[in-house]
């Protein structure tokens, strides 16, 4: 264990972008914490905190300058992995040929993610799966993600829309990352406790000025990421969480949600696991060029499930119970874990503040 | 000696649906007739009941081609209800978005609908296939017209940004930057415009108008000033209704405006032509100077000539903008605090095709209890019909075709908007012109 | 691509504000070659010819609001092959359908001083409450690219991808921050057709659902949402009284809340 | 891959083969599949849909593809000629047990208007006769005038040792085959169950019935098959549209054996 003190940290951002990287990480933009391009550390959101309902965000100041003393906002790190809207390839048309080409992935773009939590780097892994380790390789996706370096960020607190303990996907980053830090803010003093995770991170740190962490100070970092799992806004019980909802397709609970769900969208779009996508045709008017795109798309749209003759999950209610059950249940036999990590997204940007861990409460309470 | 009639049932490249009847007996014009016959919508009506902050977005709906101007209005008067002052860079951005309003219809009027008229096309696609570079630089211009709305307004048709007390979100300093330079093209490119155009033949038909339009007391005015005119008129806003008098019209689903005081049957005239008449020291000296190289004196009484002037406002709009954008900063916040109060407010602004009045009566509560719009062609209305008079009675030796097609150009110098005209208006029952051509 | 004759467009307006189909001359770039494509043979806002029909492809604007435009757009549909209705008006009778249901003569007399002229005008429909239409697109106004899209669409044989969603899926994919969550602004995007890009809430505005109701719209669930936000009844109506205040399930919802209120 | 259409055959009104030929030669050679599988085929500035490859795998060189015109993709391509270029991705997804078949009896239950992906399965087995037992067709529909390949049904019907069965739950005056839905027809045959492998498609409706017939029959849940559909947009497991249960039906799919979807089968709007 190392540690950086608070003002050599943009050493970092100066040795990541000497690589060739370009670091991304936590901005306040429009009254909330997203994900965008930093420049130094004083594009973070330095001295904010955020306070999380269902359907209810909201930034707030705190007393002191911390860096990353929030939790996690509506966007994921998905957004680079995985872009909203891709082009996968075009096709000319010459005479009655048709030729195709192809998307280039060697300029693929090098991101540094600053800041990503430990249900972040559980959601990257489980995206992973999905695109990397099947029979198929989505090969943009790759590209991004060997480019990519992390700086994890282990969390200083809990959000109230939390429940990552419950998940076992943090608040503790164990894996997946390059660095990560422990910001601490004690007694005056103001250091990042770093763990090394990869060789390159290594050897990165070795550019940043830093010194080897002494006992109190590692001890500090670790009571304060154990207070943060203490701290847990929402919990689920996961114990066969699964077979409780293979049991219950049929539970009048759906039609009690199905009541106050939008079918908006808004919780597949901000869950850093959905990773559902459609593909449009775009043509020009010189009718020679056609183009396809993928975007991200979401199992409550009616289009999702369409097959000739009407959608197979035309109910709003089946809609839910498809993104409940793929989340809980159905994940697992496809990518053998839960789909879910624990962020509480889907909770504080339901509009209507929909939250599935009262949900699968409901269902357990009540099931089968 | 003949007898001839001229009818047009639906007239084109204009903003709306409108027919033309000219009848003449013994080589006299008998009767002219202009006839706006888009349906009425009746949005007076449908204000009633709206909160105060709703207006510039209904309002705006009224006409797609100049929404802005629809929207300034509104807010214009609502604030002078409420005793507000938006000034410094919020007042700025709404000049600026005013610029683009006048640049894109401006363009739009320039190359799409006017100019084909002058160089015998039927259309700026036709034009197209001879003139291709001048269409795509009236495109062009256009669309950076487009892209300064788009970017203050969210987009071109209708804009989302605009709200009583200012913006719900500024740009910075730094998203404007790359419009400057694109303005700075647009500019070059409207300075070719006044050349292009100021090569066209125009007829000779110099007229004693009435021309009224907003003067500002520094700049070329858009958002404010006192209502002038070249007879004598200087009124404040606030007389415009005791002033303007307002007639029904038995053919036309627009109302025909006259001044008070003056004789019965007299028209005054709106729009560019109005405003260069009465503002030409107000110009950028550039914008003067690209109206003295077409030949243009600090008068100019050829509504003809009209696109030579819009030309010239398109100068204007492109220096204008970027003067704006070179002095802008961020304003700390985007709109300033209105409370609602019993109160009435007019306001008058300069569309592109001349003033545009509004007046909102608002009880305590915010909510408008009555409202009261005049659009700028239903102003120009008489005026257009007296032009037609007179010139149909100084070419009657031309051929049908040929006059008709020079009534309708003379219809455009105005570049009416006839779904701003008839917003309002009474219906006429059996009055729909026959469009189809089957 | 077989080089066939050209397709024949028609642009037909009927009660609106001329913005949809401005947006036709708004496409800058493409519009040139637009023509390159298909023959303008009915566009009066931009041109003074006009080809005899039949038509391949009528774009149809505004509504329908007196009993001369109820019999042209029945003439209209006898000469189009394909019949698209495009802007809020044509689909679901616009701001101007804000009339409809109410006595419309007490609603005009306000402002007029000869309500008998208008009694004709009791209410402003959609074109497909008149004759069969064979694609909508949303929006008041239309977006051009969408627009654009219809067109190739059309061009392609394909049927046009315009999601019929929430807003709020633009609004995510966009990276915008949601308006109702973080700063608790009343926002209609979740029951609202997508299509614009979600341009309010990228402007720190709720949506205002100028592209009317989505495929599934939740409004009641919505509308005890915004109460919570301190949205009154009154408001609720007006909310969804506005652009699309005829499209069924923003009609009934406003509905709902007069009921309450009285 | 770009794919050229060397030949195109009318099937029945609004149903079209077209016989695809990959110009890559290099792929050409490597294209390998089996019976069940489909392709993902594009039409230039229309889009891409699955249909299935129905032609027999001992020649990869030339792609059968079935297809019914529904809706903008299926109508494009019922409209291409020879000589036009395609966009062809695949093959993919699992295929009919046909090796496991070898020796047994085979029973085909299809129903309604589309059921290319048995027609794979039946034409196999044509092909190789003597290595299947009694093949025994049932076809259900619901009006005669559904019944779209006669012909076809004729010649299979004529086969050695092959018995197709029609049933038409709505019949006219001149139907000469039985009346209600097609699994009425399992009773009056006599099918031995513990030889028997069933291979099925259809609606989902029909195959629900289908499969308990079968199962009161006897026959065991891991004997029967099903081809399942669902919306597609990238066939390789990405796009997450065609999700059954914890299945994907582009990989897991869209053949299935009942006994593994048997517990998803029944449930609505799944
Ligand atoms: C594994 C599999 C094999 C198939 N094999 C064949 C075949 O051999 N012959 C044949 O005629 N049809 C087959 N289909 C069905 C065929 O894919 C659809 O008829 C086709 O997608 C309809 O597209 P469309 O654009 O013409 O229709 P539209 O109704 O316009 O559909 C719009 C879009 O929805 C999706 N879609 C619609 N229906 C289906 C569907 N049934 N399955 C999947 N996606 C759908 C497609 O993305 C389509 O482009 C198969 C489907 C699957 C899943
Ligand atoms: S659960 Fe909430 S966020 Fe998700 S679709 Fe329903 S309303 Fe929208
Ligand atoms: S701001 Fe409006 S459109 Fe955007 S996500 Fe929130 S509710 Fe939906
Ligand atoms: S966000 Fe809503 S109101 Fe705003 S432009 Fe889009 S659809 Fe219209």
């Amino acid at each position: 264990m190392k540690v950086i003190d608070r003002p050599a940290l943009d050493q970092l951002l100066t040795a990541l972008r000497r690589r060739g990287y370009r670091p991304v990480g936590p901005t306040v933009r429009d009254g909330a914490i997203i994900y965008d391009e930093i420049r130094t550390t004083a594009d973070l959101p330095v001295g904010w905190t955020d306070e999380q309902e269902a359907g209810v965000y909201r930034l707030k100041r705190r007393d002191d300058q911390a860096l990353f003393g929030y939790v996690v906002g509506p966007h994921s790190w998905k957004r680079f992995l995985h872009p909203p809207a891709r082009r996968l390839w075009q096709a000319e048309r010459e005479g009655s040929a048709v030729r195709f080409i192809s998307e280039e992935e060697k300029d693929a773009p090098k991101f540094a993610f600053i800041g990503a939590r430990a249900c972040e780097l559980h959601a990257m892994a489980m995206q992973d799966k999905v695109f990397l380790e099947g029979a198929h390789v989505d090969a943009s996706y790759q590209s991004r993600r060997k480019n990519l370096f992390i700086v994890a960020v282990n969390c200083g607190q809990a959000g109230n829309t939390c429940f990552c303990v419950s998940m076992q996907a943090g608040p503790k980053a164990t894996a997946g990352f390059d660095l990560a830090l422990t910001e601490v803010l004690e007694g005056g003093r103001h250091y990042f406790v770093v763990e090394e995770g990869s060789a390159e991170g290594s050897a990165l740190l070795r550019e940043v000025e830093s010194r080897p962490a002494e006992g109190a100070e590692t001890e500090t970092a670790d009571r304060i990421v154990a207070k943060t799992a203490d701290q847990m806004g929402r919990t689920m019980e996961t114990a066969g969480l699964k077979e409780l909802l293979y049991q219950n397709y049929e539970h009048p609970r759906w039609d009690d949600v199905a009541a106050r769900c939008l079918t908006c969208g808004n919780c597949t779009m901000v869950c850093p696991t959905c990773f559902c996508t459609t593909v449009e045709e775009v043509t020009d008017l010189s009718g020679e060029h056609a183009e396809r795109w993928q975007k991200w798309d979401s199992c409550f749209t009616i289009d999702f499930s369409y097959i000739h003759g009407g959608s197979v999950r035309p109910s709003p209610k089946a809609r839910y119970r498809q993104w409940l059950t793929h989340k809980l249940a159905t994940w697992h036999d496809q990518f053998g874990s839960s789909g879910c990590v624990g962020c509480g997204r889907c909770i504080t940007w339901c509009p209507v503040g929909i939250d599935l861990t009262e949900e699968v409460k409901a269902i357990k309470d009540s099931g089968k | 000696m003949t007898d001839k009639t001229i009818k047009i049932d639906a007239l084109a490249r204009v903003e709306g649906e409108g027919a033309l009847y000219i009848t003449m007996k013994d080589d006299r014009v008998e009767k002219v007739q202009l006839k706006l016959y888009d349906p009425p919508r009746l949005f007076e009506s449908l204000l009633r009941g709206r909160q105060f902050s709703e207006a510039p977005d209904i309002t705006s709906r009224i006409c797609g081609i100049c929404p802005v101007a629809y929207q300034m209005s509104a807010v214009h008067a609502i604030e002078r209800a409420f005793g507000v002052q938006v000034t410094g860079p919020l007042r700025a951005l709404r000049r600026l978005l005013y610029c683009g309003e006048w640049l894109e219809s401006h363009a739009l009027h320039v190359y799409l609908l006017h100019a084909p008229d002058f160089l015998g096309y039927e259309s700026a696609i036709d034009m197209a296939k001879d003139h291709r570079e001048t269409v795509e630089r009236g495109l062009q211009l256009k669309k950076t017209a487009n892209a300064l709305i788009t970017l203050l307004g969210g987009r071109a048709i209708h804009p989302i940004n605009v709200r009583v007390g200012g913006f719900y979100r500024v740009p910075s300093k730094e998203e404007l930057k790359p419009l400057a330079e694109r303005l700075r093209w647009a500019r070059d490119a409207a300075l070719e415009t006044v050349r292009w155009v100021a090569a066209f033949p125009f007829p000779d038909f110099e007229q004693e108008y009435e021309f009224v339009s907003l003067r500002h007391p520094e700049e070329y005015p858009f958002n404010e000033g006192r209502l002038v005119s070249n007879r004598g008129l200087d009124i404040d806003i606030d007389a415009f209704e005791e002033t303007v008098i307002e007639e029904q019209v038995p053919y036309s689903n627009a109302l025909h405006a006259r001044l008070r005081g003056r004789q019965d049957g007299d028209a005054y005239f709106v729009g560019p032509l109005a405003r260069y008449n009465l503002n030409f020291d107000r110009l950028s000296p550039l914008a003067q100077e690209a109206a003295r190289s077409a030949g243009l004196s600090s008068t100019c009484r050829n509504p003809f000539r009209s696109i030579i002037v819009r030309s010239v406002e398109m100068v204007y709009a492109c220096d204008e903008a970027l003067r704006l954008i070179a002095g802008y900063e961020a304003p700390p916040v985007p709109a300033l605090d209105v409370r609602p109060r019993e109160a009435t407010g007019a306001a008058c602004t300069e569309a592109p095709r001349g003033i545009l009045y509004h007046r909102y009566r608002i009880d305590a509560d915010g909510l408008i209890r009555e409202a009261a719009i005049v659009p700028p062609t239903s102003q120009n209305q008489r005026m257009i019909e007296t032009d037609l008079r007179r010139f149909v009675q100084q070419h009657v030796r031309l051929s049908k075709e040929a006059l008709t097609r020079r009534c309708e150009q003379a219809i455009r110098n105005y570049d009416p908007c006839i779904s701003c005209a008839t917003h309002f208006l009474t219906l006429q029952i059996g009055s729909g012109g026959e469009t189809i051509t089957a | 691509m077989a080089r066939a004759p050209k397709p024949k467009l028609a642009v037909w307006k009927f009660a609106s504000c001329d913005g949809c189909q401005l947006s036709l001359l708004d496409c800058e770039d493409e519009l040139l070659a637009l023509t390159g494509r298909v023959e303008i043979a009915h566009f009066l806002e931009a041109s003074r010819a006009v080809v005899k029909g039949p038509y391949d492809l009528s774009l149809v604007e505004g509504s329908i609001s007196t009993p001369e435009d109820a019999e042209r757009i029945r003439r209209v549909r006898r000469l189009s092959k394909h019949l698209v209705t495009i802007g809020a008006c044509a689909t679901a009778g616009g701001i101007q359908a804000l009339r409809n249901g109410k006595e419309i003569k007490e609603f005009v007399s306000i402002v007029y001083a000869t309500p008998d002229y208008i009694s004709t005008l009791a209410t402003s429909t959609p074109i497909a409450a008149h004759v069969k239409v064979d694609f909508e697109l949303r929006g008041c106004p239309i977006d051009k690219r969408q627009l654009l899209e219809v067109i190739t669409a059309f061009l392609h044989g394909r049927h046009p991808q315009t999601p019929s969603h929430s807003v709020c899926m633009e609004c995510k994919r966009r990276g915008a921050v949601c308006v109702m969550v973080a700063k608790g602004t009343p926002c209609l995007g979740p029951v609202t057709h997508a299509g614009c890009g979600a341009l309010c809430p990228a402007y720190a505005r709720g949506c205002y659902g100028c592209f009317g109701p989505m495929e599934t719209p939740n409004t009641a669930s919505l509308s005890e949402q915004w109460e919570k936000l301190d949205v009154t009844d009154d408001e609720l109506v007006r909310a969804f009284r506005s652009f699309n205040a005829s499209a069924d399930a923003f009609r009934v919802e406003s509905e709902r809340h007069v009921r309450r209120q009285a | 891959m770009a794919a050229e259409v060397v030949e195109k055959r009318r099937e029945a009104p609004q149903i079209w083969t077209l016989r695809l030929r990959l110009q890559d030669q290099a792929l050409r050679r490597r294209f390998q599949f089996r019976p069940g599988q489909f392709n993902m085929v594009y039409d230039f500035g229309v889009g891409e849909v699955p249909i299935s490859i129905v032609s027999d795998p001992v020649d990869p060189d030339l792609l059968d593809h079935t297809i019914r015109a529904v809706g903008a993709v299926s109508h494009r391509l019922c409209e291409l000629d020879r000589g036009d270029v395609v966009g062809v991705r695949g093959p993919y997804g699992s295929w009919w047990p046909l090796d496991e078949a070898r020796g047994r009896d085979v029973v085909i239950v299809t129903g309604g208007l589309g059921c290319a992906p048995v027609v794979a399965a039946i034409n196999y087995i044509m092909m190789r006769r003597e290595a299947y037992g009694e093949l025994n067709i049932f076809h259900g529909i619901k009006t005669p005038r559904d019944l779209l390949y006669r012909e076809r049904f004729r010649a299979w019907q004529a086969a050695p040792n092959t018995n197709v069965y029609l049933s038409a739950d709505r019949p006219d005056r001149r139907w000469k085959h039985a009346v209600g839905v097609v699994t009425s027809l399992f009773r009056e045959v006599r099918l031995d169950p513990a030889r028997s492998i069933v291979m099925m498609c259809g609606p989902e409706v029909m195959m629900r019935s289908a499969v308990r017939e079968l199962l009161d029959k006897g026959v065991a849940a891991d004997r029967i098959y099903l081809s399942l559909e669902r919306n597609m947009k990238c066939a390789v497991g990405f796009c997450g549209h065609c999700q059954y249960g914890p299945m994907f039906i582009c990989k897991d799919g869209p053949v299935l054996r009942y006994d593994r979807i048997s517990r998803w089968f029944d449930i609505r709007e799944l």
